[in-house]
């Protein structure tokens, strides 16, 4: 493992998420890493981050005190901005909004996913029990689920699996996965690596990862912008 | 005269008895949170409480870590349901999170868990919010898609429709809803600041729903198209202190 | 039927209708003699008038047009006033307001009731088609029902009888109703006469009735106020 | 760059086809009822429509006899589902009110009824609201006790819930919903005035939901809290022109 090249770190991989929403794009930021996205979203992009407690259309993160709207607040208690054009709704409102697939993409973290789309982010390890959030909800019925996670477990245990053995949020769902090694792709039972960070090999990569990958025709490196 | 302004904390809550079943309004922000209603619950010394929550309440201590993370200044009146984990008080939560969501920060109810003093029902939080709706609206039940195949899915019906399978949702109906509001009238009127989390999703879906506010304003100072919650969904209405308490154990 | 004492006139009867309203109570008021209701609360008593559209809290009509609000109307399309303290909603808030049981009495009008309490105002004869409006969920889960209507339909056959040959709007959910000849109460399957229109005696009612009445001990007068 | 609002009633409904589902705002009163976008449609000329809506609409006639009962000004521009029931453009309507409330005045799709020209499911507001509701928010089907024992629960699932027998009733979702709002920013977020009706309930519970507003204002004038509809369920937004027209056949 020495040998490997680079991670990604966790901002780059917020940014490969956020280049490809598309303009007026509806987006819920998940826990962990997706909630980053916000910050990167390009100036001439329009798209409304969505936040289960009932916000639709937040920006950025904000890091200075002075700035912070104590009310205003991402899925993971982080004060983000204000934006013009942004509502304030009810929870269920917000999950009728989910759960009626008005969402374009959701953004979960995760600790499996297998090449069946099935997803597992519900039991961290050491917890008493699961939790669920609104992951279960969004990955349900959004129109598109994204993951950014690490490649690897803390354990070193590979995260992209045949099949996931962890306790399952939704079946079948994941669309698309960003890690700190590539960005894959996964459909009809198969992961296919489109991307990969710079440095990387399909081999190493591969390596890795729990599932044989397909890889893309036009496999390439991965260019921000 | 229809006057639903309660001249305490105290007051508001004084027929909550042992065994009963609270919404607990807001969603992991002191912020939105009812505080001193919750304060309030835990003078009144209750307990085998059946609680309803998005989160289980961060407690004093992660509650005063996360905010220095953010570098926010902590509150001292910030009292969550946390604070009724430490004191023993709930027999069974109903929630999507039952832990924090960090490996480190253990929410006061992980302890509970662990020593199992309580039961907890884990649930996606869309499904706890329409289960509550439901209460306010009069569904016993309704299908959704969301679960199907997991855990949360178990012992429950699952029915198929245009070739989907969904599972059988119940409604959600608690003898006190605790809620968080900015402002009110005298006839419990309703209006909200920021994301308006379970606080109004609650509202109506509990035999007595009752609002902790930033201030009471005169009757038609609301006007009818601002007015996020109608009174009819409230029944007692009780104003934050202006000057902030720092014991939970204060009267109020 | 020469000989009969006079009728209640419509205001009279949505007078009685208003007397017995508590004080804070939730009101929706049906199609027909039901609107004029909230013309006649004691200005002692706060009564929330709710109205299908999305309307809580609205005040008496209004018959001066440079008073008109066209937006703000009774479920019959008349101009009613504003009124401190009133809120406007969605229609799918409005009845979960209605079916959540949250509105303590709903005035009906109907065609014909009976002693189970069952209703029928669905199908106005001569029409192509039943119409429901939102009678059917107030009259289900309203926690009072109360109906207001002539005792007797215009072919003169008596609208409270033994057991409705109409189409049932909904079944066991009458409560008390206001004719005009007098105040009727419906419950264990038996319909009780409460007051009496002035010069009215019971027998005279009994005889325009369709199914027999009950007389409660202290059966007396319609006192208004 | 998000921006919903387009410039004609008539571009906003190009793409409605014969056969199509619609939902149709409002609540038998031309002024909240999305008077042009039901001129652009009679204009489009699609026909063996579904409607759904709370009432069949009143028609130019009766709207006057109704109007001038009340001694208010008849609008010239009150156009409600009244006109697609006389041009012959209902195949079905599903609504709580297929006829009109007095015996005398006769609603033009009582016409239509008595013709055999159309289908009709009568259904109660509430049901007909949550139906809409459940079709915005992703739920298939639910139960209620509304319409158990009469004409409405024919061929209706009937089961018990707490001793209380109830109906299965599934969702209403349309290919277009029609609505009438107040305000909108480009977003599609909006602000009604008065009662919100059937226009809030439907918006989001078809493909394409077009919204009628009095006027467009820049973005941010709307706040976060004032909104009462996200943009989220708001496709296109067409605003009513300043003067009104007196012709449903004036291309708008």
């Amino acid at each position: 493992m020495s040998e490997q090249p680079e991670l990604l770190d966790e901002s780059v991989m917020a940014m490969v998420a956020a280049r490809d929403l598309p303009d007026g794009a509806i987006v819920n930021l998940g826990l962990g890493l997706p909630l980053a996205l916000s910050d990167y979203i390009p100036p001439d992009r329009e798209v409304l981050f969505h936040s289960e407690q009932g916000i639709v259309g937040f920006g950025a993160r904000v890091f200075d005190p002075a700035e912070v709207d104590p009310l205003l607040m991402n899925a993971g208690g982080e004060p983000v901005a204000s934006a013009p054009g942004m509502s304030y709704m009810s929870h269920d409102e917000s999950f009728a909004m989910i759960r009626g697939g008005h969402i374009d993409v959701t953004v979960l973290g995760a600790l499996q996913v297998d090449a069946r789309g099935n997803l597992a982010n519900a039991q961290i390890p050491g917890k008493p029990a699961p939790g669920l959030g609104g992951g279960q909800d969004l990955a349900t019925c959004a129109k598109q689920v994204l993951v950014v996670m690490r490649h690897l477990a803390p354990n070193g245990d590979p995260k992209i699996v045949e099949r996931c053995d962890m306790v399952l949020t939704a079946l079948g769902c994941v669309d698309r996965v960003v890690t700190d090694v590539g960005l894959f792709e996964i459909a009809d039972g198969r992961v296919t690596l489109l991307e990969y960070a710079p440095g990387w090999t399909v081999e190493q990569i591969q390596a890795i990862t729990g599932v044989e990958l397909a890889v893309a025709e036009d496999v390439r490196e991965i260019v921000l912008g | 005269m229809i006057n639903k302004v309660v001249g305490s904390f105290d007051e508001a809550l004084a027929d909550v008895r042992s065994g009963a079943m609270i919404h607990f309004g807001g969603f992991a922000n002191p912020h939105n949170t009812p505080n001193y209603l919750i304060a309030a619950l835990a003078r009144r010394g209750a307990d085998r409480l059946t609680g309803v929550s998005t989160y289980a309440g961060h407690g004093e201590e992660v509650q005063r870590v996360l905010f220095e993370r953010r570098n926010l200044e902590a509150l001292h009146d910030g009292w969550d349901l946390g604070l009724m984990a430490e004191l023993g008080r709930l027999g069974k939560l109903i929630t999507s999170f039952p832990n924090g969501n960090s490996r480190e920060l253990l929410y006061p109810f992980e302890h509970v868990l662990r020593r199992g003093e309580a039961e907890v029902e884990v649930l996606g939080q869309g499904s706890i919010a329409e289960r509550i709706r439901c209460a306010r609206a009069g569904i016993p039940a309704f299908y959704t898609p969301v679960g199907v195949g997991t855990f949360v899915a178990a012992g429950k019906e699952v029915r198929e429709f245009d070739g989907v399978p969904h599972i059988l949702e119940t409604a959600l109906r608690a003898d006190f809803a605790l809620i968080r509001a900015h402002r009110a009238d005298r006839f419990g009127n309703l209006v909200y600041r920021g994301p308006r989390t379970f606080n109004q999703t609650m509202a109506g879906a509990a035999g007595v729903t009752v609002a902790e506010v930033d201030e009471v304003v005169p009757l038609g100072d609301l006007g009818p198209d601002e007015i996020h919650t109608p009174g009819v969904y409230v029944q007692r209405v009780v104003v934050r202190p202006s000057t902030p308490h720092d014991d939970w154990r204060t009267p109020a």
